[in-house]
């Protein structure tokens, strides 16, 4: 008995310094972030654009908007598409309409399960040889925006389907019951109903972009100016991080400017977490 | 279900458009809207910021100009200039034979030098070394501080990656034939390699004058120090060209802000930057 | 049964799920403005044979049907799907309101058919919601939640969200068997007075239940084959007094299920 | 036109818009592997598949484009990131199912769902300030703190949520009739965990292993901040075997990233080749997810 209780109090001081540990490293790489990058922070750094090629003095504020930019367009075109097939798998797929349409839910399911396993340099990749360069979109917003919508539509994807499955069937039912059909039923009870599970996606989605380097870096330029139409290169948070730690005599700057993007991801998961939770409380 | 299908055929066919390519206007001019006009740079991530810089400096003078310049390397600034996808590339090296033939049309402007360093680790004792030196360390021949009149200890080298403009000018410049080792560390860019060398004991690498700063330390090669005034005098050999390439001779705003570039103003700011006036 | 006029019938309806035969040729008539009991044991079709009236099991993969289902006479394969839920309502074993306001809830069946007049459907939402006897309780407050209603509060503006649309059939799937004695005696009230203009058809578990509110009763039963079959129809004071067939009357007497 | 056929008119419509939606995924996998595969195909030709496959020598600038060297390094650092990664992560599974009391819980999840929002080029930045100098303490000649051990490390710490959070909800999935089964067979609470729990949960705690293994072979930006870039096939540098860790060498999507931006012609081409090799080798990991999984439930 005693061997027993021993090796359990072993294993458990294992799990117990596991967790701990976990929680250590988030401290630590956060707050060394924080306590190397905070100092280098004033309004001015908000709103101030990036200047001074090499020696890059300045603040950050083109690459906040280019940021914004990206999280707006690349959603443009990845929620559409992410909602809509994750209705499609979810709510039609039970279709016994006919074969054909089983065999297509499969084939999307499929597409759906190898695009969310592509690494997201070859997105970048196929960014780049796709659009920047055979359908001459350059280096702009545009290019980006639908290479990395290609990276966040399987997060959308799988976000609103658990939304929708998180749905009671009686309110399929009741809503089948009174004559509707399957589009006025997802629209009005359906869609309504798994809000906000989809916009934790979304909310999601938008982290991905604001962490996403590597497409970027191939894609969308790089220039640290204010974009001004989707055809403007640009530079974001995350990019100038890289350009400042590798391109730049301002190392400190990248420290701030990694600080900042580090907060930004703590609100949008205080954000997340927050929908989530009101979605349990329901 | 019909609108359905004839949006997918218009995008389908968007797709193929764009792959064809659009034809450009003809020669490297800007673009204009709304009275600003915009030049598009692109290219070499040596040459990036020294072109941002210029481009500020020439914005507070001419505000109906805005200048957007973006990475994406040496190759990529000649492809986009030789296709005209941007008014301007950026090479950090020499145009080679290849990207001519490809588009003869192509025009380039050399806006300033760029001398190569040799540094090392601001520990090393080591002042000076020859060019027979230079490429026997870095191609992995000698190995030990020791070797070159130092104090003994193990030669770290670091490197560019393969196909950057700055390796490809020091390989043409000091390794003649010889490769540089495979045991080098490759860093993709040449803040990476200041990082590098500043921080790794026993390290020595190769960057451009542009980031020399008192982290790392510089080597005189054959006797002379990497300065700008050596360069000029001719004594120090490590130099490579930073060019503008544009699509047939420029004309506009482009045309412009390249001469602004060449003159008094632009080869102050070149020279304050570290870089070597034409 | 002579007198009375036939709302909903079936002939010979057979309901397969893949291979397995779920229900075995069926024959039964529905006559209307009355209420019909299905009661039997656990897994004897009763609930699947109900959601055939509305086809409710077509949502249901690999699901197939021989015979017919008919309403007043005309075989609901061939009908719309939607034309026919309108003229079959039908309420829920859960009271599953929608996440919307009490209005909105009993407005929703309408709206879908095309009525969009605002002081139109005002007066649509009333009169439903007095039918369904929950009227008085909800006035004050028609934009609350239909979810933050009690649970028989909730299954009567079910209720009260299928008469809305305006059917001539309501079917019921054991609408009680969550809800407490009291509220589920108000359902049983309820259905004695929506009788006069529905035709109503419940599932039950519950033999009291069937023998208190219903006008006539169908006991199913499976057979060897696990399939479910039909074994006696009848008003319902001959199904529990003098049952004909010795199983029914196994069954009314407690003896199995 | 009535409401009625307009209604159904809608839903054919919305249905065959929903079906095309669904069939974008395949369609951008599609396109990806077109376009990579046409990028792809002039080095395959000239070079030949195989000798590229297996070739150790990368140096584009003499026609050289052997990626065995980057398939090792890669494999490696993913190798080195499970080892520390996996046995950490699923600690932190088992705690947070099983142990960790409420309020620890409260701190501990959050803290994991930080980890996997920060930006990969914020690890590598840490990578690269904090822990390379850490590294580089370590006596071994030619040990200059960038490589294998900084990579695997910083691409630990980048799959820890992934497996962590996955495996923790395999476990909390497996019904509580378990749980309380064998506690009331006598066992402690450890015995229930390790005989039971953990080998029920098997299938959900293999699939986050794989997903995190494909996370890892992903990674671009921190690899290539920290790992040295070295084009070698990584080798021990002292006697002790576990030095290959503190060998330099380039990941396969370091070699694409680092690159892509000056090559031309046959080198451009054979980044897409990398590309190509990265692509299969992730799908093969991919699926081998669903292969083991079909194993186990035997």
């Amino acid at each position: 008995m005693n061997k027993r209780n021993f090796s359990q109090n072993m294993a458990f001081g294992m799990f117990w310094l596991a967790g701990i540990v976990s929680v250590l490293i988030m401290a630590f790489v956060v707050g060394y972030i924080m306590v190397k990058g905070l100092p280098g922070i004033s309004l001015d750094f908000f709103t101030t654009s990036p200047r001074g090629g090499l020696s890059c003095d300045g603040g950050i504020y083109s690459t906040i908007v280019t940021t914004f930019y990206m999280i707006v367009v690349t959603l443009v075109f990845a929620t559409p598409l992410g909602v809509g097939t994750a209705i499609y798998l979810t709510e039609y797929s039970s279709n016994t309409d006919n074969r054909v349409a089983g065999r297509m839910v499969s084939i999307a399911r499929f597409g759906v399960d190898t695009l969310a396993g592509v690494p997201s340099i070859i997105f970048g990749l196929f960014g780049y040889a796709l659009f920047v360069t055979a359908m001459n979109l350059g280096f702009s917003i545009l290019s980006a925006s639908l290479a990395g919508a290609c990276l966040i539509i399987p997060v959308i994807i799988r976000t609103t389907e658990e939304a929708l499955k998180a749905v009671p069937a009686g309110y399929r039912e009741g809503s089948l019951a009174l004559g509707a059909n399957r589009w006025e039923t997802t629209w009005k009870v359906v869609l309504p109903a798994a809000l906000r599970g989809i916009s934790t996606g979304i909310l999601l989605s938008a982290g991905r972009i604001v962490s996403e380097t590597a497409i970027f870096f191939v894609t969308l330029g790089g220039s640290y100016r204010v974009p001004h139409s989707l055809m403007s290169g640009g530079r974001t948070m995350a990019l100038h991080v890289y350009y400042l730690a590798m391109e730049t005599r301002a190392f400190d700057k990248a420290m701030s400017t990694a600080a900042v993007l580090v907060a930004l991801i703590i609100i949008m998961n205080l954000a997340i977490n927050m929908v989530t939770n009101k979605i349990a409380a329901k | 279900m019909k609108r359905n299908i004839s949006t997918m055929i218009f995008l389908a066919g968007l797709t193929l458009m764009g792959a064809c390519g659009e034809p450009g206007d003809g020669t490297s001019a800007g673009t204009e809207s709304g009275g600003i006009v915009e030049i598009s740079v692109v290219g070499s991530t040596t040459v990036q910021p020294l072109a941002e810089l210029l481009s500020e400096s020439y914005e507070a003078i001419d505000p109906n100009v805005l200048v957007t310049v973006s990475g994406g390397g040496s190759s990529v600034g000649v492809k986009s200039a030789a296709e005209q996808t941007a008014d301007i590339g950026m090479a950090s090296r020499e145009i080679k034979e290849s990207e001519i033939q490809d588009c003869p049309e192509i025009v380039v402007h050399t806006i300033a030098r760029d001398g190569i360093a040799i540094v090392a680790n601001p520990d090393i004792d080591v002042d000076e070394i020859t060019m027979e030196q230079a490429r026997e360390i870095f191609s992995g021949e000698i190995t030990d501080w020791s070797e070159v009149g130092g104090t003994a200890g193990m030669i770290t080298v670091a490197s560019r990656e393969e196909g950057s403009g700055t390796r490809s000018a020091f390989e043409d410049l000091v390794m003649n034939d010889a490769l540089i080792s495979e045991m080098a560390i490759l860093q993709p860019s040449n803040g990476a390699i200041r990082t590098t060398v500043a921080t790794t004991p026993g390290c020595i690498a190769f960057l451009s004058f542009g980031y020399l700063d008192s982290n790392t330390k510089p080597m005189a090669v054959d006797g002379a120090l990497p300065t700008a005034e050596n360069v000029s005098a001719g004594s120090y050999p490590v130099v490579r060209p930073l060019n503008m390439v544009t699509y047939g001779e420029p004309t506009g705003a482009v045309a412009e802000w390249l001469d602004f570039i060449v003159g008094e103003d632009g080869q102050a700011i070149v020279a304050a930057e570290g870089y070597i006036p034409i | 049964m002579e007198n009375e006029t036939t709302r909903m019938s079936t002939e010979d309806y057979s309901l397969y799920y893949g291979k397995f035969k779920a229900l075995n040729s069926i024959n039964i008539e529905i006559p209307s403005n009355r209420i019909t009991a299905f009661i039997g044991p656990s897994g004897c079709g009763k609930s699947t044979f109900l959601r055939s009236f509305n086809r409710m099991n077509d949502l249901i993969p690999g699901v197939t049907t021989t015979g017919t289902v008919n309403l007043d006479g005309r075989d609901v394969a061939r009908e719309d799907v939607v034309k026919l839920r309108k003229k079959v309502g039908m309420v829920f074993q859960r009271p599953n309101p929608f996440p919307k306001s009490i209005f909105d809830n009993v407005a929703y069946g309408p709206r879908l058919h095309g009525l969009k007049n605002r002081s139109e459907l005002a007066v649509l939402v009333e009169k439903s919601l007095r039918q369904a006897a929950i009227w008085e309780e909800v006035k004050d407050d028609l934009q609350k939640s239909g979810m933050s209603l009690s649970g028989g509060q909730q299954q009567r503006l079910c209720i009260a969200r299928a008469i809305a649309v305006e059917p001539e059939v309501i079917l019921m799937d054991e609408p009680a068997s969550a809800l407490d004695p009291v509220a589920t005696l108000k359902i049983e009230e309820l259905m004695n007075e929506l009788k006069k203009n529905y035709t109503i058809a419940i599932v039950t578990h519950n033999m009291q239940q069937a023998g208190r509110v219903s006008d006539y009763t169908a006991f199913m039963l499976t057979d060897q084959n696990r399939a479910g079959n039909l074994i006696e129809f009848g008003a319902t004071k001959q199904i529990f007094t003098t049952p004909v067939n010795s199983r029914t009357e196994d069954y009314i007497s407690g003896r199995f299920g | 036109m009535t409401s009625g056929s307009r209604r159904t008119g809608l839903e054919k419509t919305m249905k065959t818009v929903l079906l095309v939606s669904a069939l974008a995924s395949l369609l951008i996998v599609l396109l990806i592997f077109i376009f990579t595969m046409k990028g792809a195909l002039p080095a395959f030709r000239e070079l030949g598949v195989w000798e590229m496959l297996s070739g150790t020598t990368w140096r584009p600038g003499n026609g050289e484009f052997g990626i065995l060297a980057m398939i090792a390094g890669s494999g490696l650092v993913t190798f080195g990131a499970v080892l520390i990664g996996v046995p950490l992560a699923l600690g932190t599974a088992v705690f947070l199912s099983e142990i960790a009391p409420g309020w620890i819980v409260k701190i501990v999840r959050p803290s994991i769902e930080l980890l996997a929002g920060i930006p990969s080029v914020v690890y590598g930045l840490f990578g690269m300030v904090v822990l390379v100098p850490l590294v580089r303490e370590i006596p071994a000649p030619g040990n200059a703190g960038f490589g294998l051990l900084s990579a695997s490390i910083v691409l630990a710490v980048m799959v820890l949520p992934t497996i962590a959070s996955i495996s923790e909800f395999a476990i909390r999935s497996v019904p509580g009739g378990y749980r309380e089964g064998s506690l009331a067979l006598g066992a402690t609470k450890w015995e229930t965990v390790s005989r039971v729990l953990i080998p029920a949960a098997r299938p959900g705690i293999i699939s986050a292993v794989v997903l995190g293994l494909g996370r890892a072979l992903g990674e671009t930006i921190a690899m290539i901040m920290v790992i040295g870039n070295s084009v070698i096939l990584p080798a021990a540098i002292t006697g002790n075997p576990l030095s290959i860790f503190l060998s330099r060498a380039r990941t396969l999507t370091g070699n694409i990233a680092v690159e892509i931006s000056y090559a031309t012609g046959v080198h451009e081409s054979a980044l897409f080749a990398t590309g190509v090799v990265l692509f299969v080798l992730i799908m093969l990991v991919n699926s081998s997810a669903g292969f083991l999984l079909k194993r186990g439930a035997r």
